[in-house]
């Protein structure tokens, strides 16, 4: 087995992967960036290295600094997480070319899948279902106004390197293709400096529905059941459940061997994830594979009892799979939160700073993967990510209710979180019946908040009235430490590395 | 120990004494039998008759929320010894804060001091965590201060304009 | 479905009960002794009563105090938890009779289940294994004599009434029968007021595996799967797992089989456990039945995904087991570890106090159910158990390495805890290879501690020096909040129920 | 800043210097790279060279312990501004004391005051948790004193008896 492994990554996935390392008895060695030398996954580690300034072009994206601490720690293998360099061909290539295994799939995977277009021939010859619309991209407007009659309004133009909704356009009417062909080019050469654009028959109210596959380097390759990721805000995953309460064991078993038929096709190894749109007739069509771990891949961890870090590791090792796809079996329910550091008041807007209070939920059917932790200060320089919190049940109901009773034990004081987004979305009589698609959140968010129950809400007033009393008369001794550092946030930073403000003074240089 | 609370808008007598760990209170006249301990550092476990309630006191800056269960709130309390007050009431009359609503750096001034600016329109761009956000203006009037230059960096709270 | 429950306990299992309530949106009722006012359990719950002193005869042992709660507060059902009155047939009589639903088997069961001699004449009929030996309490030291030379020596005297070791003796020779019976006799008349001590044959090393059950009140019975419990100090369960690793699915079929037999011979229903000794040669034979949840019904839970508090709620409400016995399946291995306020370095005797610092573990694979928080003070007056920590993985190997990382997590400052117990045991080889028995523990605490890699050592010494200066430099800064409290245990209070001294004081003047 | 710092009766000699943040430090005269961060009231986020601790710091009524990830030590620091220092020494001189181990109640005084007693011989049993603990004399000696009667409280740390 390894003896050192890097994890060049943050935040919670980085806790994450190092407690999988300690599990396996294997060393972990932690880089971070100036306004990380306090964030968790410091703590955790055997080894941490400085990597440069918060900007993630000078330290987390930063290749040759990482390869040079893989070098000076003797580190024999690299995890990179998701985001930063985990879908970075350049750096899987680096890796292999520096001797240092790269835990995923090769780089040659990674291009096969990088480009839409050139993903969508392979897949093709693979037999794999597609939305009706072109495979390559547009030569002309002609081409486009052609295409968008045969497979019928409405449309959807897409950029060929694009991601995150950038390039993306709904065209319902003839009318409005020029425009919105113009536009999408534009924003897509912007965005990726590349203004390739695809034309697609547009799905309306989609389900997200992905399937996790895993494939050794001897050619065996399974699915591990699939994950419903329809809530989303800003092309934002933000609840994700497995397995997707519309999928009975033969639809699971048709997408699992299309999953398997575009891994293979790609020559894919180690973890990865094929994304298929779902129309209201249960097709499903191809969209994309992710060529690394995915943030909500713990849901898929508790309906089938296996982890897939550890086995992320033993494949970058060489060995097979210690199962068969037979052996896979899908169990109970799982949902998973992702807890941002987001202002629910403010349109969701980040909210960075220090942690004065945190409480945490624990108990029956509940795991929290975090990289928080009380005192911390969350820097402004990152994904709001600050932790995830999954339930675990024998059904649906029982995963939900585990859920809200852990979301009403959690509490994150000094900064604002969605939390409180959560509950609103489980109590949601839609999200009960498990009617959900790709619009039911920003749906909900327009209907104003629910009433409330007027009654309790007296109640927890005066509570509250009363409270505050307390608060006062008790003074200081009531707020601890915690006031002495919401007026001086350096009080828990020897040095001032995690000091946001001095971080926000560098930021404010560059 | 007399307090004037207010919560949205709705005011609040309360008369709270501590003895011996035991309190007495009093709401609005009205006797209330209250029981509580200091979990930790601002947690009370509160007992008002015999239900229980778990009571977080969240302090950022100039702001204090309390929190029961899961519902917020952001009371005024008025009293010598008493936590900050705030007091931007709800009047339109007079100038006007902006303040950010996080830490971040200021990517843009979208108006200039002097002119005229609506209810809601966007007046300086904050950003964080690789979003921007629109810090717009809370009433009609014109823009008699801006107090930030781009690219300065901000904390929660501070000051980023004043319109009158 | 019941409105609200009042949980007659303390501790995490009171927390356990009281997040099952709110998972399925029933109210919570706690009751607490005034040295438990600042008790979790007090924290989490809906509504809260206080029963008395901190003696528990006159609060949680007090069937009227108790009752008394559950009319004022309206609640239809009470959940006994373990210990205290969870297995009193007066109680569940008592609550029939006022009309509150009792969550538990029926006094008639817990009854013909309290004697041992009398449960084991009605297994006898059932057709139970059992230990060769009386069946009744023995007349005379002559039937001794002569039942001890039919089964052969060694042999055990076992009080009637007993349990945790009480009233019992092994007898390795003839010789020694005289004295132990008679010492026998009058340790169960002291402990219990019943003198009656039967004979069995001496099973040397066993194992202690037991099964649990799950009966509704129309008459199915299932089992769940066993529990290996051999790991014990002075008759204390410490650490548990499950699956065992020497059950074999024919060996859990049988066992099962014979434990549905015995709960079905007592008119049995809602949870419980049928305890066996198992002996080298993996014959099984009938202990005793516990007539309540568990302290570690976590680890069946992990390994069928079922939630047994949950179910224990439904049966009592008079709902059909929701599932057949060939829908349980047991998947993947879970090892709990009991967290007690033990002083390892002063032969594991309470350690009471005030928790100054808590760093939790989480992630992967782990769950935790606690009753205690950083700030709170451990009472002296109730049974040691802090918390559970419950490691579940794919295997029992990957269940051991998620739980060593886990417990390198937790952090409990300010008391003395047995967590590194669990540490010298998991790292044992026995324990790897799973050769344990119930004399594991005690043969392991005679070795010396493992000798320490030096090196490592000498490392982490010069670490320890470089800390204990920074800690002085920094002074109190560094100390925050804590500091202040360990040296006036009272500023986490407000009253002064929870400030153990006071509590020392009352305790003094009973 | 310097200390002498005893560890398992091993003695070293730390220098220690702290300036913006930045720590310089030489144990034993041997410069040491080091850099900390303070996560949290008693615990640090240690960097030794590249390698990385997490250290506890444990204050229980007189003791201070210091936690190298599960490694517990008890350094004794001299210093003026130093943690405070323990020196119940391990000599066998003079008179020593008993102190109770946990916080209960004394159920039983087993030696009266003037007799002969032995190393390890219990002197007072201490009852918490329903569980009895023998406190033992630490030498052979004579009971100077007892400083505690039957059924009185103690806390950790409390002086219960002495031995000359």
């Amino acid at each position: 087995m390894f003896k050192k492994i890097l994890i060049a990554n943050r935040g919670e996935i980085a806790v994450r992967v190092i407690r999988a390392c300690h599990e396996m008895g294997i060393a972990a060695v932690a880089v971070y960036s100036d306004v990380d030398r306090a964030a968790l996954h410091v703590r955790k580690a055997d080894e941490a290295y400085p990597i440069g300034p918060a900007a993630a072009s000078e330290s987390y994206l930063n290749i040759q600094k990482i390869l040079d601490v893989a070098a000076r720690s003797g580190a024999d293998a690299i995890h990179p997480g998701y985001g930063f360099l985990s879908e970075n061909a350049k750096f899987a290539r680096a890796c292999a070319e520096a001797g240092v295994k790269f835990i995923g799939p090769t780089a040659a995977a990674m291009e096969a899948m990088g480009s839409k277009t050139r993903a969508r021939q392979a897949m093709e010859r693979a037999g794999v279902p597609f939305v009706p619309g072109t495979s390559r991209g547009l030569e002309s407007f002609e081409q486009a106004q052609q295409v968008a009659e045969q497979i019928g309004y409405p449309v959807m133009l897409k950029a060929a390197a694009g991601g995150g909704g950038k390039g993306m356009r709904l065209v319902h009417a003839a009318g409005d293709l020029k425009s919105a062909l113009d536009s999408a080019r534009s924003e897509a050469e912007r965005a990726f400096g590349d203004g390739e654009v695809y034309i697609e028959k547009a799905i309306i109210n989609p389900r997200h529905i992905e399937v996790q596959v895993l494939a050794d380097e001897h050619g065996n390759t399974v699915y591990l059941g699939e994950r419903e990721c329809s809530l989303q805000r800003r092309h934002q995953k933000v609840v994700e459940e497995a397995p997707s309460p519309i999928v009975d064991p033969d639809m699971r078993r048709r997408m699992g061997e299309v999953a398997v038929r575009v891994a293979q096709a790609a020559g894919y190894t180690n973890a990865g994830t094929v994304e298929f749109l779902v129309d209201q007739q249960k097709n499903f069509y191809f969209l994309e594979m992710n060529t690394r771990l995915q943030v909500e891949h713990p849901v898929t961890e508790l309906i089938t009892g296996l982890d897939l870090v550890h086995l992320q590791i033993r494949i970058a090792k060489g060995e097979r799979l210690p199962f068969a796809q037979d052996d896979v079996k899908v169990r109970g329910h799982a949902i998973e939160c992702r807890i941002y550091a987001e202002d629910p008041d403010n349109n969701y807007f980040p909210s960075p700073g220090k942690i004065t209070l945190l409480l945490l939920p624990s108990g029956p059917g509940i795991r929290r993967d975090s990289g928080m932790y009380e005192g911390w200060t969350v820097p402004m320089d990152y994904d709001p990510l600050l932790a995830k919190l999954i339930g675990y049940g024998t059904d649906r109901d029982q995963a939900i209710g585990r859920l809200t009773r852990a979301l009403s034990e959690y509490f994150v004081g000094g900064i604002k979180t969605n939390i409180s987004l959560f509950r609103r979305i489980l109590n949601h009589p839609d999200f009960r019946s498990a009617k959900i698609d790709t619009g039911f959140l920003d749906r909900m968010l327009k209907q104003t908040n629910e009433q409330p129950d007027s009654q309790a809400d007296a109640e927890a007033t005066e509570v509250a009235v009363i409270a505050a009393g307390m608060f006062a008369t008790l003074g200081s001794a009531a707020a601890g430490v915690d006031e002495r550092s919401a007026t001086d946030g350096s009080t828990n930073t020897v040095e001032s590395a995690s000091n946001w403000k001095a971080a926000a003074r560098r930021e404010a240089l560059r | 120990m007399t307090y004037e609370i207010s919560i949205n808008g709705k005011n609040y007598r309360l008369e709270l004494n501590q003895s011996a760990g035991q309190w007495s209170c009093r709401l609005n006249g009205r006797e209330i039998e209250v029981d509580a301990v200091l979990a930790r550092p601002n947690v009370l476990s509160l007992r008002i008759g015999n239900k229980a309630y778990e009571v977080k006191c969240e302090r950022v800056a100039s702001d204090v929320h309390i929190w029961v269960g899961s519902q917020r709130f952001a009371p005024e309390v008025r009293d010598p010894r008493s936590l900050r007050s705030r007091s931007h009431a709800a009047d339109d009359h007079g100038p006007r804060k902006l303040t950010a609503p996080m830490p971040g750096k200021v990517v843009r001034i979208l108006l200039a001091q002097g002119v005229e600016v609506e209810a809601g329109a966007g007046v300086v761009v904050v950003e964080a965590m690789k979003m921007q956000n629109e810090v717009k203006s809370p009433k009609k009037g014109t823009i008699q201060k801006i107090l930030v230059s781009e690219g300065a960096a901000v904390s929660a709270g501070d000051v980023l304009a004043i319109v009158e």
